[in-house]
């Protein structure tokens, strides 16, 4: 029932995390994995592509939460792109738009990342 | 509505797994839209029943599949009310601190936000502890 | 299977409406699910409880939607069990012919296939009367 | 949740029902409806697109068996196509190939009915 896909893509010197579907306790490990994955190769640089999310709870926020300042010291980042309104209504009530960058399209959000070398 | 008492009941028991999560949203969509919400209204208290059904899993019984969480709906007078049900540890919700948000981001924890977002989603959250050593907590929304 | 028991217990109470026809068959592919079924034993499974709730609503309540169904669901000896409770009408399912598909083409008659449905579908179907007017089905299907 | 759709197309002198979804006890009444439709505009020739179709229960079956002996009857037919392999065999469970012509195609059907004239 749980429906959730997570896919990685290299863009250039960026990854980016395609998510898809239900993202809760039970769905948020396979996050966390990919996470891990990027940790273990040293890439730094990740986009977050919501285009296909459906739902999110705090355990899936939380996934963000655990390796934002890990990317940053690391000169990278979690930049989020294509988000749904309704999902990010649930970032936006906890105040996540102070910390973390939004983009509508996964394009500017890579271009950030390229105007900053 | 269906029901000419205008009292509508539902009830629903599962083990404390997360993969149960999907069903209780499912439970807890078809009872909300039979009452009447709007769509995005439907989506907040989906959000939090989720939310106070992963604390159950996680903290009252600590991921053991064993536990009975137990939800029951009803509706009254342009009420909303959804009581969860378990029998895990207690805990006494007035400890629990606000979250901040940059104090999170500063300590690495991914935590904490569950029951800010509950309460920030629902217009009653309620927590008592019932006889029998179960713990309850009724979340309550106003159809407006 | 998440328990170390390896017994499985779902419950689901609802009134007799159709609309809930969709909550149950998420219900019952939700458990099935967890015992391990194929997706095709599941959805034989969820069409067969479908019917046995199809047929409370329509003949047991005649459509009146205060009744209630309860579902309880357990799995044990590798047999999954699925019991559906009403208070409605009592009948005795040894009165129901066998359907003849050709006759009912001819008598222009569109019902008679649900509990022939049941029977295919499920390997154990058992129809009981409970104490205070209840009556109860309990389907059993077996893991292989 | 039950979502179910019901389109009316006319293609020729054959109209052509696409069934979409879940269909139950709960939303076969919008397929009666359909049908009660064409007995009112007196069209009798039917092909039944199941290509989207997810799920069918005997109250989904039901509506076939009630309407087809009316369309024989005044020299149509209810034909079926596009039937994934889930809910061909129910139908098949209960006998209804020994009842209905069944396509692959929704052409096949419409061509059944015209060399039929
Ligand atoms: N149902 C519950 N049973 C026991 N403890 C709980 C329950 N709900 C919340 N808590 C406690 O309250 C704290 C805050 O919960 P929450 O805001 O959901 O964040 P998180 O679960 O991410 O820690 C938890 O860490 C836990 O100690
Ligand atoms: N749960 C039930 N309660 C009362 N009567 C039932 C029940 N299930 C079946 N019946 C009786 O058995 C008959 C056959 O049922 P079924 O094969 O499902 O066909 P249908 O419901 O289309 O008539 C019904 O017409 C009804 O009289």
């Amino acid at each position: 029932m749980a429906d959730f896909n997570v896919n990685l893509r290299g863009v250039g010197s960026v990854s980016v995390i395609d998510v898809k579907g239900y993202l809760d306790a039970h769905t948020a490990p396979e996050l966390e994995n990919v996470f891990n994955k990027l940790l273990d190769d040293r890439q730094f640089k990740v986009v977050v592509n919501f285009d296909e999310l459906k739902y999110i709870s705090s355990a899936g926020l939380g996934v963000f939460m655990a390796y934002v300042e890990t990317m940053r010291e690391n000169s990278g980042d979690i930049k989020f792109s294509n988000m749904k309104e309704n999902v990010y209504n649930i970032f936006d009530l906890l105040g996540f738009p102070i910390l973390y960058e939004f983009f509508k399209d996964e394009k500017e959000a890579l271009q950030k990342f390229d105007s900053l070398g | 509505m269906n029901s000419s008492k205008n009292i509508y009941e539902k009830e629903l028991l599962v083990k404390s797994t997360t993969d149960n999560l999907a069903l209780i949203r499912e439970f807890t969509r078809n009872s909300a839209a039979d009452c009447g919400f709007s769509d995005e209204t439907i989506g907040k208290i989906i959000l939090a029943v989720d939310e106070a059904c992963t604390n159950i899993i996680k903290h009252a019984y600590k991921y053991s599949p064993e536990g009975n969480i137990f939800l029951a709906v009803k509706f009254e007078e342009r009420k909303f009310f959804i009581s969860i049900t378990d029998e895990g540890k207690h805990f006494d919700p007035a400890n629990v601190p606000e979250p901040d948000l940059v104090q999170y981001y500063k300590q690495k924890r991914a935590g904490g936000l569950g029951m800010f977002l509950i309460k920030k989603l629902m217009d009653e959250v309620n927590y008592s502890t019932l006889s029998g050593n179960k713990n309850q907590v009724v979340l309550v929304k106003y159809l407006s």
